[in-house]
């Protein structure tokens, strides 16, 4: 009675992980995977723009860049049978659960091979096989989704008494996204279950051309918003995080995965970063001011992150550059391995509309419809 | 051996829960209330409080909830405890439940029940008495489901549980009462297929839900006169059974559409378009079309009993198909 | 360039009404409006409970027993111009706001001269006369629909520069409703634009069979849900009252009132009360334990406020019995109303689907529907 | 006077603000960003902050705050940044504009427009290229109209705002910047009346919003080959012009629709069964429709341009319908 078979067994190296997060320095090993992580998250953005502006993906394309030190910081301390859910923001979280570059970018390019065999497209990134959820391009729907994930995880120690069932969620989102009611209902629906759930805010200050302070009001007393204090009117720690620095975002996710694994509940952690690029690629990006960008551009976490490594002597310069080195040619490798790939068939379009193909019907002329000739040629019309 | 549909419906998720430890109800008062219309009543005693699983009043939330457990193995059966609320859902249902196999290329399955009670009950007014179908039906990947007999409530709904797409279930608010026997054993019945409720050779009349008794109390009358109606009840709302629809159309060439739904953009819209396009020489005469009127629904008895399609517009509208009575 | 003409002209009292509720005592007059406020509030639902099981009236009848001094306490001290929006437990809050118990109990009937000509129903009253925005059948639906009138008193401030604009609007909805989405979106809204809307919490404990506690988390640090704490992450005051108490939610909702009309913005009200019959008429009631029951009918608010306004000598024995005596005369007479008046003519089917009947369409034969001979009959089909 | 699409629509919102200051936007990114395809572009600068609201997102609830602020005298204009987000709002525009003027007895009027892009962009994914109208059609009370050229865009949507009635106004992602004339002057369309794009005999073409282009590539063509296709942009989606409709099928007694809406429960279907219905004895072939592949819109270039209708299959279902080519 097990619901699901988690798609990779745990890592050993689970409780290592969690353990340096308390204050202590990091190890080489986490270090270098960090760092790999931030920096992949950079280059496979900055990637992406060209590829935009070259005509080699379209529609709604959001860059991360500037905020890997969330994604890297929370989802490199996760365990492989980990939830992840994400927004339409979503290359880079998906890249930190672990799917392949080249899965990412080859769906970016609409291509066959890409995660979601090219149906999905830049907002709609999933792989079941990481644990990884989407992908989801409208405001705040996934929060539901991301703890329904949660909600699995705490029914199978509840209901089906599966001791071991301790995997954690983490649903990303931003700023803007907390004024959805979705939010609310999801933060009571998680203190009252006490569900595995962390709540990852990426306040980045603005929502496409809404500026924060604009869309948010202030608790009573503050002059400012707060996201992290909707936590405890919902019963649940509300934690404020400098989202620029990874260590620090890692040591927060760590307390609310360990408190999450217990059993105790969920958490909501807001991460104060920023956007060094505009909403989408589509965007103008006008709004903005400069000395704004600049500033938040003096805290880019990938340089930050970079010179504590080396002034903690951690890495070295010359590992440091060999990430580096990795990062690009793993970059330039996605690119060649999307560009090289085959485009969806025709007869794809019918493929995934229904798990159990009965769900287009009969014909006419009887039996199922997908029991016909040709039917998944494509041509035929579903009606 | 008869019961109520509310009690066969209970069957249904209690055999369905007793076989399959992932299959679980979400909804308001699915537990110790034990569901608007009785459908969970003490099945909470049995399988315990995660299992009939009670939420606050949240339903885009708790639906997408439902998703996200789907996803990961989880069998939710969610109710909207009118599916009038569900409205509020239409976010996660459209675009999750529906669309969130295709998109994330097949990896992801979302094996969901939505269900509860829907339709025109007796002055509920007009924001409980919707029908959720027209709204429901340009969704793509999902399967919609009406049962109407005490028999096919059961046998659909283990059907609904047990498939691995998103099935929205429409029961009437009407129809909680209706007695009658089920199917002995473990019977799942293809929701797909339609009932031919009737035999006939004068006309077809294609309905579905409670509808079928408004069909059947009309035919009763015009049975005495001679005339003999084929029925069918749909069942399936989405994809049409065309099979059974193209051999009962080809018989008697005569079509007549009965459904509570709204006549623009309703069941019946789509019904009447598809058999107008895919069956048009076999046609002896157009499609008649009885819907309810476009307007909410009033609260007072008249006016509401004048939205929806009485007995005797269906009996006129096979006297007029069958050329009984001047057109 | 004003807006709207309020229904009524201002009441002059006002000011003197939101006086004495600062802890002097009642007024008189003041105590003899609340009274026959909520005793009418009693003996009305009382009755629709009588003529329910008499088959005059059917649906989903929800009554209000048990928190007259919500309604009471809270719309009296309005002046006619602001509004007030409600749920489907509507008729109590609509006789506060000065619909004529005539009207309401006409709708419950279906009649032609219910306030809403039959058309609305127990759930959905409306009266455009006393700015009374309706009957909302669906949870949480209402609120935003209070926060637009709310926003079109600030509009014509604001940006119509009407210095005179200070309605004030209450919005009424239960426990329950607090954990939906829209709730949360409005709190936000309000606070934000600073809005003259008031937030009317009436906690019964129960939303149907889902006991309160069962369904609103706590906030972290207790052990029992307090809605009126989610009013500071907004940025309003929170209140707790005694919603057994008329004089207490009076005094409570001047204070907002006077907040509102000053245009420092919104404020949250919780009243604690109880409802002495089930959800609604259809209801078994069959979890809400006898003992609870008990508790809260000793502190039915209106035996205790009649010993309030003996024990402080604000009105005479025989006064009150007066009032009673009007009351049970007026709501005999509402039923009397109800039932002598005429059921709705089949024509009214379609008159009010579209305020512009060119809605209706143009026909196959020329011209618009709505202009052909017989259209408002009834008997044509729209499509 | 040549001018894009979107600013005919920015004119027409600024010539009603301007004339009743009643008038106002609101929405996200509708102030200080201009709105997300420029529609209100520096309109705040005009008008202030209040007239051009910037809200938070939070669709379902401003959509009502709009419902609320009409009920009192304000005719707000509401901006679904993409008209897909507004599923999130469903429930405020299917119970609250769609029925609330009848629920309160003709009481409280509802004059809101609801307006945003929608339809299938260019590789925008499943959930960014919705089309709205199929699930928006069976809603009581309320009118739905699709602009599609520069003219019609500014002056359909001028007659929107000062509609009593709650008007959902479809705009088309891929039109935007699409460029012609507006009529000079303060000229309102009828929101309720066809367009006869290109009057033709052969046969009738019944299309709107952005396939109406679609359509004229194809009929370029078979103009080329001597035939000669009606084509009628319908304007309104609901209600139908008959009035136009039928004067077109009468004169050619052969139709086909060609939309982007999905094939099941899309506004295509509701308008086959009604000229199935009501102009049988007119037709001298069945309707043929052309739709959406009931699918969800796959991101993949090839996918996407295979689940909507390119020119070559009009042209192919013009010559079936005329008998050029063996049906
Ligand atoms: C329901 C819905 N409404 C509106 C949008 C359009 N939209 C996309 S992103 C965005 C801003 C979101 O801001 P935030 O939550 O701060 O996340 P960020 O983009 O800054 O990461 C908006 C309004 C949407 N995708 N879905
Ligand atoms: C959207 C929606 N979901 C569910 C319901 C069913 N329903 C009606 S009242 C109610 C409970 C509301 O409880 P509360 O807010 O505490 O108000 P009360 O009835 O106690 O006054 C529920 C679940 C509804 N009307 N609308
Ligand atoms: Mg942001
Ligand atoms: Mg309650």
């Amino acid at each position: 009675g097990v619901a699901t078979k988690p798609a990779e067994t745990k890592s050993k190296k689970d409780a290592a992980k969690g353990g340096e997060a308390k204050g202590e320095t990091l190890s080489p090993d986490v270090a270098r995977d960090l760092y790999y992580d931030m920096y992949l998250g950079r280059e496979f953005e900055e990637m992406c723009a060209q590829m935009y502006y070259r005509g080699k993906m379209f529609g709604f394309v959001h860059l991360y860049s500037g905020q890997e030190a969330v994604s890297t910081g929370a989802i490199r301390l996760l365990r492989p049978d980990d939830y992840v859910c994400s927004t339409y923001r979503d290359h880079v979280h998906a890249l930190s659960k672990g799917v392949p570059a080249r899965e990412v970018m080859a769906e970016l390019f609409g291509k066959q091979t890409g995660v979601c065999r090219g149906q999905g497209g830049s907002m709609h990134m999933f792989s079941r096989k990481h644990n990884f959820l989407g992908g989801f391009a409208f405001i705040g729907e996934g929060i539901p989704v991301g703890l329904g994930a949660a909600f699995q995880t705490k029914y199978r120690r509840e209901a089906l008494q599966d001791e071991s069932a301790d995997q954690v969620t983490l649903s990303f989102f931003g700023d803007g996204t907390c004024n959805n009611g979705q939010f609310y209902e999801c933060l009571n629906m998680a203190g009252l279950y006490k569900l595995p759930h962390i709540f990852m805010v990426e306040n980045n200050k603005w929502a496409i051309g809404m500026y924060h302070d604009r869309a948010t009001g202030p608790s009573f007393g503050d002059n400012v918003p707060n996201i992290y204090k909707k936590g405890e009117p919902f019963g649940m720690p509300g934690i404020h995080v400098d989202g620029m620095d990874v260590v620090k975002v890692r040591e927060a996710v760590a307390t609310a995965v360990a408190r999450a694994r217990r059993g105790d509940g969920p958490t909501l952690i807001e991460c104060e970063t920023y956007r060094f690029r505009g909403h989408s690629l589509a965007d103008p990006d006008e709004l903005r001011t400069k000395e704004e960008k600049e500033r938040y551009a003096k805290r880019d976490p990938i340089p930050a992150f970079r010179k504590y490594v080396l002034d903690n002597k951690i890495l070295m310069e010359a590992e440091l550059k060999d990430i580096e080195q990795q990062v690009v040619e793993c970059v330039e490798d996605s690119v060649q391995f999307a560009e090289a790939s085959p485009k969806p068939e025709k007869g794809q379009l019918l493929e995934n509309v229904f798990a159990d193909p009965r769900g287009f019907g009969t014909a006419p002329d009887g039996g199922y419809r997908y029991e016909q000739a040709g039917f998944t040629s494509g041509t035929a019309q579903v009606s | 051996n008869e019961k109520l549909m509310w009690e066969a419906l209970r069957e249904a998720v209690d055999e369905e829960m007793e076989r399959d430890p992932n299959v679980l109800v979400i909804g308001e008062d699915v537990g110790h209330y034990g569901g608007s219309y009785k459908v969970t009543y003490d099945l909470y005693k049995k399988y315990g409080e995660w299992r009939l699983l009670d939420t606050p009043i949240c339903e885009n939330s708790f639906m997408g909830m439902g998703v996200g457990a789907a996803m990961v193995g989880l069998r939710p059966i969610v109710e909207g405890m009118n599916m009038g609320f569900l409205l509020l859902a239409f976010n996660q249902i459209s675009n999750n439940c529906g669309m969130l196999h295709y998109t994330s290329g097949g990896q992801f399955k979302v094996p969901m029940v939505v269900r509860g009670p829907g339709g025109v009950g007796r002055q509920l007014g007009a924001e409980h008495s919707q029908r959720l179908e027209s709204y429901f039906q340009g969704i793509p990947g999902v399967q919609l489901v009406a049962c109407s007999t005490v028999a096919n409530s059961k046998s659909l709904l283990k059907s609904a549980i047990r498939s691995d797409n998103p099935v929205v279930f429409f029961e009437h608010v009407l129809l909680y009462n209706l007695k009658g026997e089920t199917v002995d054993g473990d019977y799942c019945q293809p929701l797909e297929k339609a009932e031919i409720v009737r035999e006939g050779t004068d006309c077809t009349i294609l309905t579905y839900s409670r509808m079928r008794y408004t069909v059947l109390t009309a035919v009763q009358e015009l049975e005495k006169k001679g005339v003999h109606p084929e029925v069918i009840d749909l069942i399936s709302l989405k994809p049409f059974d065309m099979e059974a629809i193209a051999k009962s159309v080809k018989k008697t060439r005569r079509v007549i559409i009965v459904e509570e739904c709204m006549k623009t953009g309703g069941i019946g819209a789509s019904l009447s378009a598809v058999i107008s396009e895919s069956l048009f020489d076999d046609l002896d005469h157009e499609v008649m079309r009885l819907s309810s009127q476009d307007v909410p629904t009033a609260y007072a008895y008249d006016l509401e009993a004048a939205t929806i399609v009485q007995p005797e517009q269906v009996a006129e509208a096979v006297g007029k198909i069958c050329g009984l009575v001047p057109a």
